[in-house]
């Protein structure tokens, strides 16, 4: 008999996964909000240094760009994630991927916020 | 090559031999996948050159301007609405919806996406 | 009467005892009507009596005869010569792809069904419950109650064509996941939906809808997957406003 | 005699998952050798028709009880894969309806449960009949997934104890000097190699092949084979199995099964049955009476042609007029061979019965003393037989 028929791997749930495909729509959205504004507010494309420091001036800028950082940093990794148990880990090579994604989501994550912090206080 | 299934057989994934639609679908999704998050990386490194003020930037956007690198955006574009496009599908999909026009909407989503990324190249490499 | 008859080579796959596989040619002089299958038991009949493959009924009800013909998954027994080749052709034949190899062409499908055993799947449901909704083929023939053996004869195509299947021997695959939607509209047993709620259920399938191109018997197991997809979905907002 | 008394079993058909499930149920050590898979000869190739035993009523009475004790046994044990939808005999013609009067009292003198209808109602319940129709009579035919059910037995006597060998040819007996079977050489086709196993007795359950193994051991079986084909098409146009009422005959049943309607059977002899190829002048004749029955099907698809040997006792007659009957041989008797016995002949529907009459001469030889319990024990999951 194989074991994890009685106990169910709770390795991907309804809710990690509702969330993949809810934060890739989220992300088309975004990114089409992005493209918008980025020609309104911006008509050159932000190719230099004085217009990404004006763009970000824009108060709802920064909270637009760090939301969207946030769902396509989660969303990636959540997608290799997907890939990873694709390939049926042991239980401790699982654990190690998912600390190594969460370590590395939580570092994106924070450097970025931090960058647009920097950026908006120019 | 091994007929059961063991993780060694993850570069059939990409094999689209005797396969259908759906399966050059899956393959299109998992590989424009890859490339994204590579290319999320890269940008997020390549992002710091802001931190270190105007000059920095400047001088990477400069180089950023060169044919090649315009064919890797190029690229990044193409994956980016190849995956957005087929991502709704599989959102659909996903809910029941269309799941019996996955077919049809997959070749439909990507007339789309090649109509997008002739606006895109046009614009990229004679809009100037 | 005249019978048409081609001249196939059919090249087969050899595999014993675990050692590497190889393939053996064997030209065959025949009518391009007969089935894949056919070819296959003449092979053993008049050829090489060491050759082993699975079959049964002979006529798409049983499931057993699934091999790759020409690199596709096919019910072999219902896949006509005529149709997969030509006269003076060659026709590939190997095992499933996804199983493990037992001998020559037969792959061993334990685990396969010790996951169907597990979603709660019966062969026998009434008629409304064994069509598909978009397939109302065998339903309103005539009034009354009646009950038929259910479309999927478990053959394990689709688990073959299934990119989730070719890296996880634990993913339950197409026909068990189809399986466990048919079971819960039959039973509405929750437990179920826990089968279905993880990577190794529902999750890990990515919509290559390969099983439902390759299936013999109008299963079509992804749009199974979607729906129970949607039902485990429902089933967990309901929990979620009921505590 | 040892505690536990070893039981051999050739071949893996319904006859012999059905032996071994009874010999198990006995206290038996069972060990099955087939040469294929489960069911990949006679038995899995059947069209899947439980029989009222309507069908053999009027030429055969013994058979027609068997069937219809056997339909009510299966019905009880085999649930799992059995549509239980009933069956009609239908009269299309004066010649037909002229039949009727010994088909009721051939049904009577079995016990089968019949119910006249006009024509007009037969159409009601099956609007795809030939409207034609004059007259029909319900009866309670099923049809069963000939794989599944030869797999439930298997299933069943696996999970007492039985060891299942496919894929193992019998090359020959072995034989010791008082006449007396010991045991079985064996090829295994997965491997290669040849062993022997020993038992206590041998029980020759190939069918149509019983003659093959019998001359292993210079004894005979009196066995005609006489294969017929039947036809898968695509549609499946009744609920209830559709049967002409008349003397049995060619393309006179059309069995529904899963989406399907499967139509039998054509009869004619044999000598080689390995393979059998498909004869497309049957197919057609075979066509042409059963789209009198169904018209709708001239526009299926044929989904799929086959051919399947049965196993008939041989009592000298044409191949139609063969005894649908089973019958079980103790080699001591025919030839002086001890050890042995064969089963053979019969039809699916009664392979419980044969299956016990055959454990009855085992345990008879052996001097063993168990009743058969295989009528009401319900069969284990089929799937349970790939489970280790």
């Amino acid at each position: 008999m194989i074991d994890h028929i009685s106990s169910p791997k709770h390795n991907e749930g309804i809710w990690l996964w509702l969330y993949k495909i809810l934060a890739g729509l989220l992300v088309i959205v975004v990114l089409g909000i992005h493209f918008v504004i980025n020609h309104a507010v911006a008509p050159s494309g932000l190719l230099n240094y004085e217009d990404v420091i004006r763009y970000y001036k824009v108060p709802v800028i920064p909270i637009m760009e760090g939301f969207f950082l946030v769902i396509v940093v989660t969303h990636s990794l959540l997608g290799v994630r997907g890939i990873v148990l694709d390939m049926n880990p042991s239980q401790k090579v699982r654990r190690a991927a998912d600390w190594i994604f969460t370590m590395f989501g939580a570092t994106a994550i924070a450097y970025g916020i931090w960058l647009l912090v920097v950026l908006a206080n120019r | 090559m091994s007929n059961h299934p063991t993780p060694s057989n993850f570069w059939r994934w990409f094999d689209p031999r005797n396969r259908q639609i759906g399966y050059w679908a899956f393959i299109l999704n998992r590989i424009t996948a890859l490339g994204l998050t590579l290319y999320l990386l890269l940008h997020l490194i390549a992002l710091s050159q802001l931190s270190q003020g105007a000059a920095a930037f400047n001088s990477f956007i400069a180089m950023a301007k060169n044919p090649v690198f315009k064919v890797g955006e190029l690229l990044v574009i193409a994956a980016g609405v190849i995956h957005g496009l087929n991502g709704i599908r599989i959102a659909l999909t996903s809910f029941g919806i269309g799941t019996r026009y996955q077919k049809q909407s997959f070749l439909a989503l990507m007339a789309v996406a090649l109509l997008i990324l002739f606006w895109f190249g046009q614009i990229m490499f004679f809009g100037e | 009467m005249n019978v048409e008859k081609w001249k196939v080579t059919f090249v087969v796959s050899r595999q014993k005892n675990q050692e590497p596989r190889l393939y053996q040619s064997f030209q065959l002089e025949i009518d391009p009507d007969e089935y894949v299958l056919d070819g296959v038991e003449r092979i053993w009949a008049f050829h090489d009596r060491s050759l082993t493959y699975r079959h049964a009924c002979h006529h798409s009800t049983c499931g057993a005869c699934g091999m790759l013909v020409n690199g596709v998954e096919k019910l072999t027994c219902i896949t006509s010569i005529r149709s997969v080749t030509h006269n003076g052709g060659t026709l590939k034949v190997e095992p499933l792809r996804n199983f493990a190899v037992v001998s020559d062409l037969v792959v061993d499908m334990s685990n396969f069904y010790t996951h169907l055993e597990a979603a709660q799947f019966g062969q026998v449901a009434s008629l409304a419950q064994a069509a598909l909704p978009h397939d109302a083929d065998t339903r309103s023939v005539t009034d009354g109650e009646f009950e038929r053996l259910v479309d999927c004869i478990e053959c394990g195509l689709c688990v073959s064509a299934c990119p989730s299947a070719l890296t996880s021997e634990t993913y339950y695959g197409p026909a068990v996941l189809a399986a466990a939607q048919q079971a819960f509209n039959q039973s509405k047993n929750s437990a179920l939906i826990h089968f279905a709620d993880q990577h190794d259920g529902a999750w890990g399938c990515h919509s290559a809808y390969e099983c439902s191109a390759v299936c013999p018997s109008n299963v079509d197991p992804a749009w199974r997957i979607m729906d129970l997809r949607k039902k485990t979905l429902a089933y967990r907002i309901k929990q979620l406003f009921r505590k | 005699m040892p505690d536990q008394p070893h039981a051999i079993i050739i071949g893996a058909g319904f006859t012999g998952c059905a032996t071994a499930h009874d010999l198990t149920l006995r206290g038996f050590k069972v060990t099955v050798l087939e040469r294929g898979e489960i069911a990949s000869g006679t038995s899995g190739r059947t069209h899947g028709l439980l029989h009222s035993g309507a069908r053999y009523c009027v030429s055969e009475a013994e058979a027609g009880i068997e069937c219809i004790d056997e339909n009510i046994f299966l019905r009880k044990i085999a649930k799992q894969c059995i549509e239980f939808n009933g069956g009609l005999f239908v009269a299309l013609n004066e010649a037909d309806v002229a039949y009727a009067p010994r088909f009721i009292e051939g049904a009577h003198a079995c016990h089968i449960p019949v119910e006249e209808l006009t024509g007009k109602a037969a159409l009601r319940l099956e609007p795809n009949l030939n409207p034609k129709v004059l007259l029909a009579y319900l009866v309670p035919d099923g049809v069963f997934d000939p794989l599944r059910l030869a797999l439930a037995f298997a299933a069943s006597a696996k999970q007492r104890g039985a060891q299942f060998w496919p894929y193992h040819q019998v090359k020959g007996l072995v034989i010791d000097g008082q006449k007396q079977v010991r045991g079985v050489r064996v090829w295994d086709r997965t491997s290669g190699k040849e062993f022997e196993v020993r038992g206590d007795m041998l029980v020759n359950a190939t069918g149509v092949w019983a003659g093959e193994i019998a001359a292993m051991g210079n004894t005979s079986v009196p066995l005609k084979q006489t294969p017929g084909v039947m036809v898968a098409f695509d549609q499946r146009a009744t609920q209830r199995v559709i049967n002409r009422l008349n003397e049995p005959g060619d393309g006179d049943i059309i069995i529904p099964q899963r989406r399907m309607a499967v139509i039998g059977t054509t009869s004619f002899e044999a000598t080689d049955v390995d393979y059998i190829p498909v004869l497309k002048e049957q197919v057609r004749q075979m066509n042409t009476e059963a789209f009198e029955l169904l018209p709708i099907l001239r526009q299926a698809h044929m989904r799929g042609a086959y051919m399947s040997a049965r196993p008939l006792i041989d009592s000298s007659e044409e191949g139609r007029s063969l005894s649908r009957t089973f019958k079980c041989y103790d080699h001591q008797e025919i030839s002086g061979l001890g050890g042995f016995v064969t089963i053979t002949g019969g039809k699916a529907t009664t392979c419980r019965g044969m299956a016990e009459k055959t454990a009855d001469l085992v345990c008879q030889k052996l001097g063993v003393r168990a009743e058969c319990q295989t009528r009401d024990v319900v069969l284990s999951s089929y799937r349970d037989y790939y489970q280790n």
